[in-house]
């Protein structure tokens, strides 16, 4: 199984990728479909070290959502300061120590953190351990802090153990 | 349209050529470049400026110039964006290595204030 | 059914172009550069996420679903971040002193697990 | 018969050249053979000669331009055939004997006779081009033996000198003998000869004459070109003897003879002619006298007599013809042995300078004895051959007829140039072999070899026998030649008595004779001879010439190809401009109707204008002058589009991410500003000149693409479904219509590849600055783009199988799975990538263009030609029917070559190696 | 179709079918690399001169690749120029490549397959019938130039090279705006079609037309050296490793082709508002590049540059026979390009050999040396260096002879003296180096082993190209008869273009 | 109404990226034309599936698709050559 799936999630969304490329479900699209879901991920796992696999997709689809929300909220939030004075714009950088140790977790918090307007993830240290964070408007560092560890990192962790 | 066409090949020789003659290999490249992107569009506008037609057939469109642009100068750009690109290529390492090998990144190979000694 | 539609896309649409413009409006107007390097987010996520849901959506009332929009966000949500991580690191290397210096590790009970 | 004649010499030189330096004796026993055989050759058609009207012979050569092989042995070929050989033979015994250990005689032998063929060549020459051919030929042979002793500065520079000389008389004849032919309508000598009348009568002629002359006066050494000689006297001897006494300087007067009854008869002839040979004649007698140099004397002197015959053809009457002809005889003679016998004197004392020489005669009295008998003939004394002719000569400068004054200045210059004659003769025979002497010579000379001797010998015995026999040996010989120039019957009368009274000539003999002996002794009594340093002006002129030519030629090439590339190309556009505007001086440009602009156009060209300014106005910075340059690619993609070219727009903007790519590759070897430009001035001149391309040009573009079109394109756009097989007409015009170009496309972006790698596989570069710390890891773009790849594969794919009816194709496909490998290169590393994606790049590549060109090939099985397309439906269970379009393999080449040397030329640039020692260079 | 109806073809694939085998197999196996190389080569030989022997009829044969009408798709065309130019190429390249393989080959990368796929970029542009075709062919040659010129390269040969490269995509891309308004203002780019076309092209459109037209002239002046565009080839072919440099005589022949085959068959005589656009600027331009080409021979400190500006010298004498634009001196011309490429290319041949004989000095003609096999390599030297300055009997000899033949009387009186007294001083020139080279030693004795023998396969491939210009020359009759009527061919392209306009594609293939 | 939000919209975007332009144009920093250039190909896939909408076609979708999944190439290299100056290490 291992062997020739490696991925299985990639190799879903390869598949799901190719018939929303092609537009249709015809057999024949099918068939290549799942061929090419076997195959580009084989070719592609030469490059990865760990592939990612993920645990618990409620947990992650439930994710999903609350970042799509946290988008448009933290949009209006951050165009109102832009249209607003500038001089009430206070930024900055947070260090914000990393629990979580799956690469792939990782790359999906930097990920989450930077899609949601107001936050940039600007670096990570060699260790892996911090991960910082600019601030469109940096009102409490620690409070910033926390509330990406509680509404990213956690569910993330349990997503990517 | 026609004008601001013409205009902008025009704004992109101008540029390509002052930079093709700059002294320094980068520029050169560079101004090769501005002009492969004149030289791109020059051939494609040769089919006459057409919008919204492209040269893709569908059923119940006759196959006419009317309804669709001119395919040939885009098949024509195509193999000239193509053979541009591995022109600029070559140039670059061509580039790279001359400074590399003579210390300096001039056209000619030696710094213009070298060139009385050597 | 049809107009409420419509108007959703129009909604979206608008939106779109809402956000988009006010995060080039930021691109424009924000005075140093990480604070400029948020505005643009906003037009990669809502603006064209915006923009894409209404051609989606507009495909659909055509009657030649597609979901192939979908994909473009997808793309686009999984390279914007690289983008705006990657700007950011070459910002910092540019001028090391914005780098606040790194706090000291985590206790090991909260670390690796 | 006359093939082997002319053939023998040219094979036995080639033969001889082959031999070892040390096979002395078989070189001379077959340098021997050729003159030999020629002899025995030439006796045998001897009958033929002056019976049959002369021997013929032709092979074609080039018929197209009337060349041909075509020989023609009459009278006086016959004479000069005789001539070079039996002159040639003895020379090859004198050289035998005179060339010492050092030299290479096989060397000299082959050039020896390889001049040997080329004179009878031209003597033998019935084709006027084909005696053109020779005469460069006797040119370029002379060149090797006066250069033989190459060592010495002096030989190669008279080589030189007389090479170049006398092969621009060998040009000049070309162009003189290529109007002949015009005029005449043929080059065969035949048909020229006979053309005399229509000759003189075409308004070519001065042209041709003056062209032809031109070859004569420099073969033969008349002024003001007679300088060469005596500096070709740096040559053995035996060149000397041979070449510059008996046969090459007489080509030019031989060309005077043979070509007489084509050009001789109009005043421009007699006055050029005689003129020239007259300045000669007194020129060459008068420096003889103050040289020091034996063969310096000889050399003068030789110059003069060929002035002398110069003068006698000029003179045209058919007595001075014959007179001329003889006198060639005879100056031949005794100036070979006097050649020969300077030889031997040089050869037993080491030197030729007269101002060390003298009193020789004690030491070697019987070489003396024969060069002082040749030095009487060369004088005039009577009962020598030389005295004969130059009585004939003497006769007709006082019957040179109509122009007084020519006749008086022609005599009078006859009786100076005698005096003169004397005189050098006298200097010749006292300064070597009485007076004082020899001084600091090497050595105790005494006779030379007995068969150093004997061509010296045989030589001054024929001096005497025509001296005192003509009748029974020299006049058969010249009635021949006569009857050669002059044709059958027109032989005036003549008498080759040796006393015809006490005339008008003998009288100038005598008197000539006196003055020269007291101008002799009057000279060295007035001044002292050996105190004059003698330089000549013609060599100066020449040299100084050529040097300044030369120097100029060196400045004008170092100030026009002065290595500046930027002049180079400034030269293409101002040649560009010129031939783009030169239309426009008679013309107009008519543009037609535009169309109304959209606004979305607009913000596509402010970014693109914009982008393009900046671009300019920030190039010095580069990496910024890269970034916004990138705008300028997006502008134009966005303009391709919206103007219905989609194709085009996925191409530039993916073209457009590798071409940043590799330039900041490019960025990490070179500076990353340019240096500043010192000249203002020159960015000005430039930004003129760039306003007045991009100008030009967009005005040319706005006057075509507003007037209507009618192109073969609407064909296409009808057959692209029904014959091409698809509907995306772009990608059917490229792998199907234009599928050729695509195949040379392909074939360039290959060699790209292969070029990138060939110049990095082994280079070794340090880059321009480096920036300290580990290699961070960039873990999460590596993550996201490591699941993007296979994402991208699946685009990748779908974009090449559509593409034929899509916008897409084997080329976008190849760029959209070489960009993100770029992308893996960029985050992960090269070596990364390649431990796990290790590709043999370049094979790829052979294998894209493989299955390309096998596509093309499929068709000649079903007897189709090259790349003829083949549609088919194959029907698959349960899929269905699948489109099966020939063209598409084709498109699997190149998709396998676009990624394949994209990611070849990425890689290679990635994985350069830095210098051993960690220094640049 | 008959097999043979795909020799047309063939002198394109066969080199790319022979790069791709090298390709395929790699680059370790020098020998079998070697092999293919050569007999490739010897193959485009026999093709060329079966073309060549196809064409002499006097019937242009077309070939429709894709069996597409040629209006619309690529179409092939042989007459006589295009064989002459296939047979000098293929002739030149094997020895070439024979020189090469005495161990270049080894220190160049992809030496073999560059030098497969210039040959196929050089047949391609001469066999093509379009011109953006025209343009792709000259890219493929260009770019695999680059390569040879450049693999193995370093130090003064990069930086000529770098100039090389650049000038020369300049170049192309004005290659490109022309074609692109060449085709914009007539709808084709079959040169027969666009024949057709340009003969009628409204009075509006002439200007734009002709300033297309010129500025592909400027194109091809470029490739092949044309005052005022020659000035970067010295240095770079001088730099060029010999057997690219040897390669490259045949390169500016191909501007010389370009030119011919363009401006005859396109703006000739027939071409209305455009007719004989070219001449009245050649004449001028080749006489005055003849003058410089000749002082900058008479100039060159090294062997090298000297062979280099004999070569500009020699495509300035073909521009000559061109601007006449008469049947008999462009035939004369072509006799003339042949024996100068093969000349040029032996000249270059033996500068390498020569310099590699002097240690100290190389092929300078400033500085003296020793030299080793005096004796053979002076010989060749002679017989080179007769041949170029067109002494007799030598194939140079009878292609000027045959040029100065056929100028006419009006132009003779200035033409006849740049031309001869060029001949002159370029003898001048080679009589001195010659003489420098040959008969002046000087120098230091060189260190034991610092002057390699002479390979036998590098005089072998010399020597090779000397006598193929001797045979040139005894068979003068029948080459400079079959390049006259090639000639006539040129000027009366009526055939050529009612054969390419008129070739039907085979009926009956179903896609 | 749908084709007067899209013009609107599109006009918007128009303007957005005009606004880009600006800051690549203007800099200062390169980081910040950078980022305007990484913008302006965000916003050009806006622009472009807007365009699709209007005139009803799907010939645009192709390019969008490789913008965002490639578009940020660039963005990356540029950032990359800052960071370590040596693209590919
Ligand atoms: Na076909
Ligand atoms: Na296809």
């Amino acid at each position: 199984m291992k062997s020739w799936l490696p991925a299985p999630l990639l190799s879903a969304a390869v598949f799901v990728v190719w018939l929303m490329l092609v537009g249709t479900v015809e057999p024949a699209h099918l068939l290549l479909a799942a061929t090419l879901a076997l195959v580009l991920p084989l070719v592609a796992q030469r490059l990865r070290d760990e592939p990612a696999r993920v645990q618990r997709p409620l947990v992650a689809a439930r994710l999903g959502l609350r970042v799509l929300w946290d988008i448009v909220v933290s949009n209006i939030e951050v165009a109102r300061r832009i249209l607003g004075r500038q001089s009430l714009i206070h930024p900055g950088f947070v260090w914000v120590p990393l629990d979580i140790t799956n690469p792939h977790g990782i790359a999906a918090l930097a990920g989450i953190i930077t899609m949601t307007p107001g936050t940039l993830s600007s670096e990570l240290t060699a260790d892996r351990r911090h991960l910082l964070v600019h601030c469109f408007h940096l009102e409490d560092a620690d409070a910033t802090m926390a509330q990406i560890k509680q509404r990213y990192e956690t569910p993330l962790r349990e997503i990517f153990p | 349209m026609e004008l601001a066409m013409a205009s902008f090949i025009g704004v992109l020789v101008s540029a390509g050529v002052y930079l093709l003659l700059r002294a320094r290999s980068f520029d050169v490249i560079l101004g090769l470049t501005l002009l492969s992107y004149a030289v791109n569009l020059l051939i494609f506008s040769m089919g006459r400026l057409v919008a919204g037609k492209a040269p893709i057939l569908r059923d119940g469109l006759a196959p006419t110039l009317a309804n669709h642009a001119d395919p040939l100068p885009q098949a024509l750009v195509l193999t000239a964006i193509v053979i541009a690109f591995a022109m600029t290529a070559v140039l670059v390492v061509v580039a790279v290595r001359s400074r590399s090998d003579s210390r300096s990144d001039h056209v000619d190979g030696i710094e213009p204030r070298d060139k009385g000694q050597a | 059914m049809n107009t409420a539609l419509e108007i959703l896309v129009c909604a979206l649409l608008l939106a779109g172009a809402a956000f988009a413009l006010v995060g080039s409006w930021g691109l424009v107007t924000l005075s140093d550069f990480f604070k400029r390097l948020h505005g643009p987010t906003k037009a990669s996520t809502l603006g064209v996420g915006g923009a894409l849901l209404a051609s989606m959506l507009w495909q659909a009332m055509q009657g030649e679903p597609s979901l192939r929009e979908l994909l473009v966000t997808l793309f686009l949500f999984m390279t914007a971040p690289v983008s705006a991580h990657m700007m950011a690191k070459a910002a910092l290397a540019l001028d090391p002193s914005l780098r606040p210096p790194v706090p000291p590790a985590p206790d090991a009970t909260g670390g690796r697990d | 018969m006359l093939e082997a004649l002319l053939a023998i010499p040219f094979v036995l030189a080639l033969v001889v050249g082959l031999l070892g330096r040390n096979q002395r004796r078989t070189a001379a026993w077959l340098a021997a053979a050729a003159p030999v055989a020629g002899l025995v050759l030439l006796a045998l058609l001897t009958h033929g000669v002056l019976h049959e009207g002369g021997v013929r012979s032709t092979t074609p050569w080039v018929p197209s331009l009337g060349l041909a092989l075509s020989l023609r042995l009459d009278g006086l070929a016959w004479m000069f055939a005789g001539l070079v050989l039996a002159i040639g033979l003895l020379i090859v015994v004198y050289a035998r004997y005179y060339l010492s250990e050092e030299d290479s005689m096989p060397r000299f032998f082959s050039y020896l006779l390889l001049f040997m063929g080329s004179m009878l060549g031209m003597v033998v020459a019935g084709n006027l081009i084909l005696l053109a051919v020779f005469w460069e030929l006797t040119s370029v042979s002379s060149f090797l033996l006066i250069g033989f002793w190459n060592h010495r500065s002096d030989a190669r520079d008279g080589a030189r000198m007389a090479l170049a000389i006398t092969g621009a008389g060998g040009l000049a004849l070309l162009g003189g003998v290529i109007l002949l032919g015009r005029i005449t309508g043929s080059y065969e000598l035949d048909v020229v000869l006979a053309s005399g009348p229509q000759i003189l009568a075409s308004p070519l002629y001065p042209a041709a004459l003056v062209l032809v002359l031109l070859a004569v006066f420099t073969k033969s050494a008349q002024f003001p070109f007679q300088f060469w000689l005596p500096h070709a006297m740096a040559a053995p001897t035996p060149v000397s003897a041979y070449l510059h006494s008996a046969t090459m300087v007489k080509a030019g007067v031989f060309l005077l003879a043979r070509l007489h009854p084509a050009l001789a008869g109009s005043d421009l002839f007699f006055y050029l002619v005689s003129g020239i040979g007259a300045i000669t004649l007194l020129v060459g007698s008068w420096h003889a006298i103050f040289q020091h140099d034996v063969k310096g004397l000889l050399a003068y002197s030789t110059i003069s007599h060929l002035g002398l015959i110069t003068l006698l053809f000029g003179l045209s009457t058919p007595m001075a013809v014959v007179a001329g002809l003889f006198h060639i005889i005879n100056h031949a003679t005794f100036k070979a042995s006097l050649f020969m016998a300077a030889g031997i004197i040089d050869h037993e004392t080491g030197t030729r300078d007269m101002r060390r020489l003298g009193g020789l005669f004690k030491l070697m009295p019987y070489t003396g004895t024969l060069a002082i008998i040749a030095s009487l003939a060369m004088a005039g004394v009577p009962l020598l051959n030389g005295f004969l002719s130059k009585e004939m000569f003497f006769t007709e400068a006082l019957e040179v007829e109509g122009h007084t004054f020519m006749r008086w200045a022609i005599a009078g210059a006859a009786v100076a140039a005698g005096a003169f004659g004397v005189a050098y003769s006298l200097r010749f025979v006292h300064d070597t072999f009485f007076g004082e002497g020899p001084a600091r010579v090497e050595g105790a000379p005494h006779e030379p070899p007995r068969f150093m001797r004997i061509p010296v010998e045989v030589l001054v015995v024929v001096c005497l026998a025509v001296g005192m026999a003509p009748a029974i040996t020299i006049a058969p010989v010249l009635h021949a030649a006569a009857t050669g120039v002059l044709g059958e019957g027109n032989v005036p009368y003549y008498s080759l008595a040796i006393w015809h009274g006490w005339n008008t000539p003998l009288m100038m003999s005598l008197f000539g004779l006196a003055a020269g002996i007291a101008l002799y002794f009057g000279i060295t009594r007035l001044i002292n001879l050996y105190g004059i340093s003698y330089d000549s002006l013609g060599r100066r002129v020449y040299e100084w010439k050529l040097a300044s030519v030369t120097r100029k030629a060196d400045r004008l090439t170092q100030t026009l190809g002065n290595g500046s590339l930027q002049r180079y190309l400034l030269l293409m556009v101002l040649a560009a401009l010129v031939m783009g505007a030169a239309p426009f001086i008679h013309l107009s440009l008519s543009p037609g109707p535009a169309q109304p602009m959209p606004p979305l156009g607009w913000l596509v060209w402010a970014i693109g204008v914009g982008a393009t300014l900046a671009t300019v106005a920030l190039h010095r910075h580069r990496l910024v002058a890269l970034v916004v340059m990138g705008a300028v690619g997006l502008a134009v993609s966005l303009g391709f589009a919206l103007l219905s070219a989609p194709d085009l727009a996925l191409t530039q903007l993916l073209v457009e991410m590798v071409t940043i790519a590799l330039i900041l590759l490019a960025l990490n070897y070179l500076p990353d500003e340019s240096a500043p430009e010192p000249s203002s001035a020159r960015r000005w001149r430039d930004a003129v000149i760039s306003l007045a391309a991009g100008g030009g040009v967009a005005a040319l573009v706005y006057s075509v693409i507003t007037r209507p079109l009618d192109t073969v394109a609407s064909e296409m756009l009808a057959l692209s479904v029904p014959e091409g097989g698809g509907g995306n007409v772009v990608n059917v015009i490229l792998v199907d219509f234009r599928g050729f170009d695509t195949l040379g496309e392909i074939a360039v972006f290959g060699i790209a590849g292969l070029v990138v790698h060939a110049m990095l596989r082994r280079a070794r570069m340090l880059p321009e600055a480096r920036i300290g710390g580990d290699r961070d890891s960039l873990l999460i773009p590596n993550l996201v783009v490591r699941l993007l790849l296979p994402l991208a594969l699946a685009v990748s794919l779908y974009l090449f199988l559509r593409g034929h009816n899509l916008p897409g194709g084997g080329f976008i496909a190849g760029l959209v799975i070489a960009v993100p490998m770029l992308l893996q290169y960029v985050l992960s590393g090269a070596s990364y990538v390649e431990q796990r994606l290790g590709f043999d790049y370049p094979r790829l590549i052979g294998l894209g263009l493989l299955a390309a060109l096998l596509t093309g090939l499929g068709s000649w099985l079903l007897g189709y030609p090259y790349m003829t397309s083949h549609t088919d439906y194959l029907a698959v269970p349960l899929l269905g029917k699948l489109p099966m379009a020939s063209a598409m393999a084709f498109d699997i080449g190149v998709y396998l070559v676009v990624a394949a040397s994209t990611l070849l030329m990425l890689a290679m640039m990635g994985t350069v190696k830095r210098p051993l020692d960690g220094r640049r260079g | 179709m008959s097999p043979t109806a795909h020799l047309v073809i063939a002198p394109i694939l066969l080199p790319l079918l022979a790069a791709i085998a090298m390709l395929v197999i790699g680059s370790r196996r020098i020998a079998v690399q070697r092999s293919i190389g050569l007999l490739s080569c010897l193959g485009m030989i026999a093709l060329a001169a079966m073309l060549a022997w196809h064409a002499d009829g006097g019937a242009t044969t077309v070939y429709l690749v894709g069996n597409w009408p040629a209006h619309l798709g690529i179409s092939l065309a042989v007459d006589r120029l295009a064989a002459i130019m296939l047979l000098a190429t293929s002739l030149l390249a094997l020895p070439c490549l024979l020189f090469a393989t005495g161990g270049w080959d080894r220190r160049a990368s992809h030496f073999h397959v560059l030098f497969q796929l210039q040959l196929m970029g050089l047949n391609g542009a001469f066999l093509t019938a379009d011109l953006f075709n025209l343009f792709v062919f000259f890219e493929v040659l260009l770019i695999s130039s680059y390569g040879l010129l450049l693999s193995g390269g370093r130090g003064p040969r990069l930086r000529s090279g770098l100039q090389y490269v650049a000038f020369n995509i300049a170049a192309s891309t004005l290659f490109l705006v022309a074609v692109g308004l060449i085709y914009g203002i007539t709808g084709a780019l079959n040169m027969a079609e666009l024949a057709h076309r340009v003969a009628q092209v409204p009075a509006a459109d002439a200007g734009p037309l002709r300033a297309a037209a010129g500025l592909l002239l400027v194109v091809f002046c470029s490739k092949a050296a044309l005052l005022p565009l020659y000035f970067w080839l010295p240095d770079t072919y001088a730099r060029s490793p010999a057997a690219v440099a040897a390669l490259f005589a045949v390169m500016t022949k191909l501007g010389v082709y370009a030119v011919l085959r363009v401006y005859t068959l396109v703006f000739g005589a027939q071409a209305g508002a455009l007719a004989d656009l070219a001449w009245p600027w050649l004449l001028p331009l080749g006489a005055a590049t003849l003058v410089l080409a000749t002082l900058g021979a008479l100039a060159a400190a090294s062997l090298r540059v000297l062979a280099a500006y004999l070569v500009v010298g020699s495509a300035a004498t073909l521009f000559i026979a061109v601007g006449l634009a008469s049947a008999e001196a462009v035939g004369a011309g072509l006799y003339y390009l042949v024996h100068s490429t093969l000349v040029g290319g032996a000249l270059f041949l033996l500068a390498d050999l020569v310099h590699r004989q002097r240690d100290n000095a190389g092929d300078s003609l400033r500085k003296l040396d020793r030299m080793g096999p005096k004796a053979l390599l002076g010989t060749m030297f002679a017989v080179a260096a007769t041949s170029v300055a067109a002494l007799p009997p030598l194939s140079g000899f009878i292609g000027k002879f045959a040029l100065l033949a056929a100028v006419p009387a009006a132009q003779a009186t200035w033409l006849w003296p740049v031309i001869l007294v060029s001949g002159l001083l370029v003898l001048v020139a080679l009589a001195s180096a010659g003489s420098h080279l040959f008969w002046r030693e000087g120098g230091d004795e060189p260190a034991p082993g610092r002057v390699p023998p002479l390979r036998a396969v590098e005089v072998a491939a010399t020597l090779m190209l000397l006598a193929m210009g001797v045979a040139l020359s005894v068979f003068a009759g029948p080459a400079l008869r079959y390049a006259q009527d090639a000639g006539t061919q040129l000027m009366a392209p009526a055939d050529y273009i009612e054969q390419v306009r008129g070739a039907l594609p085979r009926p009956g293939v179903a896609p | 109404m749908i084709q007067t939000c899209i013009s609107l919209a599109l006009g918007a975007f128009a303007l957005a990226m005009a606004m880009n332009l600006y800051r690549l144009l203007r800099g200062p920093g390169v980081t910040d034309r950078i980022l305007a250039l990484d913008t302006l190909y965000v916003n050009t896939i806006a622009m472009l599936v807007l365009v699709g909408m209007r005139e009803g076609s799907t010939i645009y979708f192709e390019a969008a698709v490789i913008i965002a999944m490639l578009g940020f190439v660039g963005t990356v290299v540029l950032s990359k050559f800052l960071i370590r100056r040596d693209i590919i290490e």
